[in-house]
C-alpha cells in the first residue's frame, strides 16, 4: 500500500510521498535531460509555495525567464552572475524587517531560495555566497553543479574536474583537458559554522527530497551542493541523464553526505566501488583521457573517498572492486 | 500577411517583470523530438519514476478511480522534449520509444 | 509650532539622521572613506534600537547594492552609503537596480578615483554613474543632505518615477563638517514619505518574475521607459520640494539662481563649491560686476527649462565641474549638459566656457572663482572663450 | 574682551594626534549652534595619526556660513600642546588676531615665540588642570574653557552642554570641572 503525499516542508519515506504540486511550469527551454530541472522541481516541491527564488545568471535563468514568459509560479528575481548570495541576503533581511513590521504576515515562513551553477557559486560569485554565510542569512543555497560554464558554452570552472575537456581547457598538444582538481564546496561552507551542508543527487530522489527539507527548516543559512549531469556539455545521449548521475555516486566520484549540526554523515553506502572508468566511459569529455590520466583520476576519487570516509569516522565507501 | 505588432513601450509592465509568471505552460516545444515516449499502461506498475525524473515536468500524473491502483501516468507532448529519461529509466519496459512524425 | 531639534551634524551624519527618521527597513553598507561615519552613525541607532530597520554587513559594496536590490524587490525601503571606489564598484548592480525600477536611496559621499589613490573629495566616481538612470541630487550643506534624503525617497517611490535615486555630497568639504541641522520627527516625515509600496516586489501572494531577459524585440522599451521615468522625475523631483518646503518650512527648488536678476555672466556650480562660489559673486556685486550663480542641485534629469530660463539672458556662462571626463569634448560633464542643452537652438546660447576646479580635493577658494568671474566678463566684452576646458588651481 | 567686530570668525586648533583639537573645534561648533548661530567645524582632512601635528577649523557666524574653503587667516588659533609654538604657528593669523595656548609660559612670552607682537595673548595651564581634573593629560576640554573666556564667542553654559554631549559618559563630571577651571584660571594679556 502506497504512502499517501505529504505537504512541504516534510520529511517523506519513499518517493511515493512527494507532493504533485508542481512550481516550475515546463515550456521552459532548458536542453532536453538537463539535470538542474530534475533537482529545481523538486525542491520547489519541498519548499512549497511560500518561497522566493533569487537565480544569478546562468542556464537556468536564461532558459525560464525570456521576456514575456516565466516557468517560475513562485516570486522569483534574477540580478546578476556574481550576487545570489547577497540579493538573497537583501531579500531574506527584507522579509525579517518587514513581517517584524506587520507589513507580511507574521506567522508565515517565506523559504529563501538560491539557484546557481557552478559558475556562480563556485567563481564569481563565491565572494558573495561566504558574505550571506558568514552573516546567517536563512537561505537555502543550492548549487547546480554541472562542472564548467555551460550557458556560455562549456568553459571550465573551479569545479570542472580533472581530466575534462571544455572549450577553455582544449586537447591538444600540449593541454589534455582539465589538469587541476576541483574545489570541495561543501567543505568551503562548513567551514562558514552553518547548520547545514549536503551533496545531492537526482538519482537518488528521496535522499535528496528529504536534505532539501532539512535544509529548508535549518535555522540559519543551509547549502546543497547539487550533481546536475549536463548531456550537452559533458557529451552524452540526454537520456542517460539518470544513469551518469547515478554512476557518479556508485563509483566514489560524488559521495551523498551530509553535515547535520557538526555531525558528518554519508547517506548512501557504497561498499563496493565500481572504477572511474564507467563513469568516464559513457561521457564525451573525457573520451581523450590516457591510461596515465584516468589513473590519476582515480587517484582524485580514492583521495576524496578517504577524506569523507574519515570525516565520518569509519569507512562506508568502500574500495574499488572490478 | 502582416507581421504580428508587439505592444510598444506604454503597454508593457514596468522593469519587465512577469506578472502571469508560469506562462511557458502556453509554449509548445513538442517540435524539439525526434523520437517520444509511449506509455505502455498494462506495463506499467505505477511506480512514478518517470515521473520523478522527468526534468520537463511533462508526465502528468492522473488521478483515476477507474485505472490500476487509481491513477495512471501520461505524457504530456506540449511540453516533452523527448530527451527519453522516463525510457531508460523505466524499470520495466513500460515506455515505449517510437520516432515522431509529422 | 513644531519642536525644532536643531543639532550639530556631520552630512555624513546628517544623511544617517534623515535614513533613520525615513523609517529605513534594510541597510546594507561597506565602510569607505569618506562615508564611512554614515555607515557607523546607522549602524548605531540600529544597535541602540532607535532604527527598526536590518543591517547587512556586506562583504563588498557590490554586495550593498546586490542585498539592497533583493530587500527593495522585497518591500523594503532600503538604503547604503558609499564612495568613490565602492560606488564604481556598484555600478554595475545600480544600472540594474534602476532597470528594474528600485527606488533604493544612496547617499554618496563623492571622493576622487585611483589611480593615483586618493581619499580626498571630487565628482569622478558619481560621473561614472551619469547614464544609469538614477536620480542624482548635488547637495550643499548638511541639512540641505538631511532634507534631500527624505525628498529622493518621495521622488524614487513616486509610481512615476520608480528608479534609484542618489544624494552626492563631496566627500570631506561636506562629509566631514559638522554644522547645523534642523531634523525632523519621524511621524511628520513618514506623513511626508508614507510606507506604502507602490513598486513590483516579490511577494508569494502574487508571484511575479523579476529581471527577465530582454531580447532585441524587448530591451529598447523597457530601456525607453526608463527614459520616460527619468523625463518624468523632474517634474516630480520640483513637486516634492515644494511640498517639502510647505510641510517642513525648506525648500531649495531643483536650480537655485543667486543675484541672477540682472546679471550679464553666470557660474554654474554644484555641491559644497557652490556656497563658496556665492560668497566669490557677492564680492564681485561689490565690485560692480554683474554676475550671478546657478547652483545645481539636480543633476539626472538635467533640469533644462529651469536652466534655459535662467540662461537665456545671460551673454556668459562659466560651468565650474568637479571631474573630468576625459577625452570629452569639453572635460566637465555638466559642461557638456550645459553645452548640449544649446545645440538646436544656437542662436540663443550663451558664449559658454568650461572649468574644472576642485580635483582631487585642490581647495577651492573664493580668490579662484573670482578669477573665473573676471575672465567670463572678458569673453562678455569680446575675449574669444577657449576652445578647450580652462583648469583652475592646476600647477603648470 | 567682546566677540571680535566682523561678523564671520575663522579658527584654527593647533594639537596633536589623540589630544582632541578635531573634538575641541566640533564642541566649539556644537555650542554655538545651540546659541542659535551658525558655525562648522572640520578637520584637516586626511588621515590622522596619533603623535603627528594635527589641525582643525572652526567658522562661527551670524549668517549662514557658505565659504567651503579651508581657513587660511584665521582670526584665533588655538593651540592645545606648548611644544608645538613656534612662528610657523601664527602663519595667515589676521593683524591684531588671538591665540590661546596651553602653556605655562606669559602672554609676553608666547608672543615672543610666535614672533608676534601684535596679536592679543590667552595663556592657561591646561595640562595641569588636565591632571588634576581627568588624571589624564588630555587637554581639549580645559582649554575650551580658556576659550569661552578670552573670546566670548560661546557662553559657558551652552559650552558645558555640548561638552556632556560629547565626552565618554564617566569622565563628564571631570570634564565639565576641567572646562570650569579654565575659565577661571585663564590670563590674558
Amino acid at each position: 500500500m502506497a504512502l499517501k503525499e505529504v505537504g512541504p516542508m516534510q520529511e517523506i519515506r519513499n518517493h511515493m510521498q512527494i507532493p504533485r504540486d508542481e512550481y516550475i511550469a515546463g515550456g521552459h527551454s532548458a536542453c532536453q535531460g538537463c539535470g538542474h530541472f530534475v533537482i529545481i522541481r523538486h525542491l520547489l516541491k519541498a519548499a512549497g509555495p511560500n518561497t522566493i527564488v533569487v537565480n544569478p545568471t546562468g542556464c537556468v535563468e536564461v532558459v525560464t525567464t525570456v521576456f514575456p514568459y516565466s516557468s517560475w509560479k513562485v516570486p522569483w528575481i534574477h540580478v546578476a552572475f556574481e550576487n545570489g548570495g547577497a540579493v538573497a541576503s537583501g531579500v531574506e533581511a527584507a522579509v525579517k524587517v518587514l513581517q517584524r513590521k506587520g507589513v507580511l504576515p507574521k506567522d508565515e515562513q517565506i523559504n529563501v531560495v538560491v539557484f546557481a551553477g557552478d559558475g556562480g557559486t563556485v567563481d564569481i560569485g563565491f565572494q558573495s555566497l561566504s558574505g550571506m554565510l558568514e552573516r546567517g542569512h536563512k537561505v537555502v543555497y543550492v548549487l547546480l553543479d554541472n562542472e564548467a560554464y555551460m550557458n556560455t558554452g562549456i568553459q571550465r570552472s573551479g569545479s570542472t574536474p580533472f581530466g575534462a575537456w571544455t572549450t577553455t581547457t582544449p586537447v591538444g598538444k600540449r593541454w589534455k583537458g582539465e589538469w587541476r582538481v576541483r574545489k570541495d564546496m561543501i567543505q568551503i561552507a562548513v567551514a562558514h559554522h552553518i547548520p547545514y551542508a549536503a551533496t545531492i543527487n537526482p538519482a537518488y530522489p528521496v535522499d535528496m527530497y528529504n536534505k532539501m527539507v532539512k535544509a529548508l527548516k535549518a535555522e540559519g543559512p543551509a547549502f546543497l551542493h547539487a550533481y546536475s549531469p549536463c548531456p550537452t556539455g559533458w557529451r552524452f545521449d540526454p537520456a542517460k541523464t539518470i544513469e551518469v548521475a547515478r554512476l557518479a555516486v556508485l563509483t566514489g566520484y560524488w559521495v551523498l553526505y551530509e553535515y547535520d549540526h557538526g555531525q558528518y554523515k554519508v547517506n548512501v553506502p557504497v561498499l563496493k566501488r565500481k572504477p572511474i572508468r564507467e563513469f568516464i566511459k559513457i561521457q564525451g569529455r573525457f573520451r581523450h583521457m590516457t591510461e596515465e590520466q584516468i589513473k590519476k583520476l582515480q587517484e582524485i576519487v580514492d583521495e576524496y573517498v578517504e577524506t569523507i570516509n574519515k570525516l565520518v569516522g569509519k569507512t562506508v565507501i568502500g574500495p574499488v572492486a572490478e | 500577411m502582416m507581421e504580428e505588432r508587439l505592444p510598444g513601450w506604454k503597454e508593457l509592465p514596468e522593469g519587465a517583470v512577469v506578472r502571469d509568471a508560469g506562462n511557458t505552460e502556453t509554449i509548445d516545444v513538442s517540435g524539439w523530438r525526434v523520437f517520444k515516449p509511449v506509455i505502455i499502461d498494462e506495463k506499467c506498475t505505477r511506480c512514478r519514476l518517470c515521473w520523478i525524473y522527468c526534468p520537463d515536468g511533462a508526465i502528468i500524473e492522473v488521478i483515476d478511480e477507474k485505472a490500476k491502483m487509481g491513477k495512471r501516468y501520461e505524457v504530456d507532448y506540449m511540453h516533452c522534449k523527448g530527451c527519453g529519461i522516463c525510457y531508460a529509466e523505466c524499470p520495466v519496459n513500460a515506455i515505449e520509444w517510437v520516432p515522431e512524425e509529422r | 509650532m513644531r519642536a525644532v531639534p536643531r543639532l550639530a551634524l556631520t552630512t555624513n551624519y546628517a544623511v544617517a539622521h534623515a535614513a533613520k527618521d525615513s523609517d529605513v527597513d534594510v541597510v546594507a553598507a561597506y565602510p569607505i572613506t569618506p562615508s564611512t561615519p554614515a555607515a557607523e552613525k546607522l549602524a548605531e541607532f540600529v544597535a541602540n534600537g532607535e532604527m527598526d530597520a536590518e543591517y547587512i554587513h556586506v562583504e563588498s559594496e557590490h554586495s550593498a547594492a546586490s542585498a539592497l536590490v533583493g530587500a527593495s524587490a522585497t518591500g523594503a525601503r532600503s538604503f547604503t552609503v558609499t564612495a568613490s571606489q565602492g560606488l564604481v564598484y556598484m555600478a554595475e548592480v545600480l544600472y540594474i537596480a534602476s532597470g528594474l525600477r528600485l527606488p533604493i536611496v544612496l547617499g554618496v559621499a563623492s571622493r576622487a578615483l585611483s589611480a593615483p589613490l586618493s581619499i580626498w573629495g571630487d565628482m569622478h566616481d558619481i560621473a561614472v554613474l551619469r547614464d544609469a538612470g538614477i536620480v542624482t541630487y548635488f547637495v550643499s550643506s548638511a541639512q540641505e543632505a538631511y532634507d534631500t534624503v527624505i525628498q529622493a525617497f518621495k521622488v524614487a517611490e513616486d509610481p512615476r518615477v520608480h528608479l534609484p535615486a542618489i544624494v552626492d555630497y563631496d566627500g570631506f568639504v561636506l562629509s566631514h563638517v559638522t554644522e547645523p541641522v534642523e531634523t525632523l520627527e519621524k511621524e511628520e516625515v513618514l506623513k511626508y514619505i508614507p510606507k506604502k509600496i507602490t513598486w513590483n516586489t516579490l511577494n508569494p501572494k502574487h508571484p511575479i518574475s523579476m529581471g527577465t531577459v530582454g531580447d532585441p524585440d524587448w530591451y529598447y522599451e523597457f530601456k525607453y521607459q526608463q527614459q520616460v521615468a527619468m523625463e518624468n522625475a523632474l517634474k516630480v523631483a520640483e513637486e516634492a520640494d515644494k511640498e517639502f518646503g510647505k510641510a517642513f518650512g525648506r525648500s531649495y527648488g531643483i536650480v537655485e539662481p543667486f543675484m541672477m536678476d540682472d546679471a550679464e555672466v553666470a557660474v554654474i556650480a554644484y555641491g559644497a563649491h557652490a556656497g563658496t562660489a556665492k560668497v566669490a559673486v557677492e564680492r564681485a556685486r561689490k565690485e560692480g560686476k554683474k554676475v550671478g550663480l546657478i547652483r545645481l542641485r539636480l543633476w539626472r534629469p538635467f533640469p533644462v527649462p529651469h536652466m534655459r530660463k535662467l540662461l537665456d539672458n545671460v551673454s556668459v556662462v562659466g560651468v565650474l565641474d568637479r571631474a573630468m571626463s576625459l577625452g570629452a569634448p569639453r572635460q566637465g560633464p555638466v559642461a557638456l549638459d550645459v553645452m548640449a542643452m544649446y545645440a538646436s537652438d544656437p542662436q540663443n546660447a550663451p558664449k559658454m566656457a568650461s572649468y574644472t576646479i576642485g580635483i582631487g580635493q585642490r581647495d577651492v577658494r573664493v580668490e579662484d572663482i573670482l578669477t573665473v568671474i573676471d575672465q567670463l566678463l572678458e569673453f562678455a566684452k569680446g575675449k574669444e572663450v577657449p576652445e578647450k576646458t580652462v583648469p583652475i588651481g592646476l600647477r603648470e | 574682551m567682546g566677540p571680535p567686530q566682523m561678523s564671520l570668525v575663522e579658527i584654527r586648533w593647533h594639537g596633536r594626534g589623540g589630544q582632541g583639537a578635531v573634538t575641541a573645534s566640533e564642541i566649539v561648533a556644537k555650542a554655538a549652534i545651540a546659541q542659535g548661530k551658525y558655525a562648522q567645524a572640520f578637520p584637516s582632512f586626511g588621515v590622522e595619526r596619533r603623535g603627528a601635528p594635527v589641525e582643525a577649523f572652526t567658522r562661527i557666524d551670524e549668517k549662514p556660513i557658505y565659504i567651503r574653503s579651508k581657513i587660511y587667516e584665521p582670526d584665533i588659533i588655538v593651540v592645545l600642546d606648548p611644544s608645538l609654538l613656534g612662528p610657523k604657528l601664527a602663519e595667515g593669523l589676521k593683524e591684531g588676531g588671538m591665540a590661546i595656548v596651553n602653556t605655562e609660559k606669559t602672554p609676553d612670552e608666547v608672543r615672543k615665540l610666535l614672533g608676534r607682537e601684535d596679536v592679543k595673548v590667552a595663556v592657561v595651564n591646561a595640562t595641569k588642570i588636565a591632571l588634576e581634573t581627568l588624571k589624564r593629560p588630555i587637554v581639549n576640554t580645559a582649554i575650551l574653557g580658556a576659550f569661552a573666556k578670552a573670546t566670548g564667542l560661546v557662553d559657558l553654559d551652552a559650552l558645558l552642554e555640548a561638552v556632556k554631549e560629547k565626552v565618554p559618559p564617566r569622565t563628564v563630571e571631570a570634564n565639565l570641572e576641567a572646562v570650569r577651571r579654565a575659565y577661571e584660571e585663564v590670563v590674558m594679556g
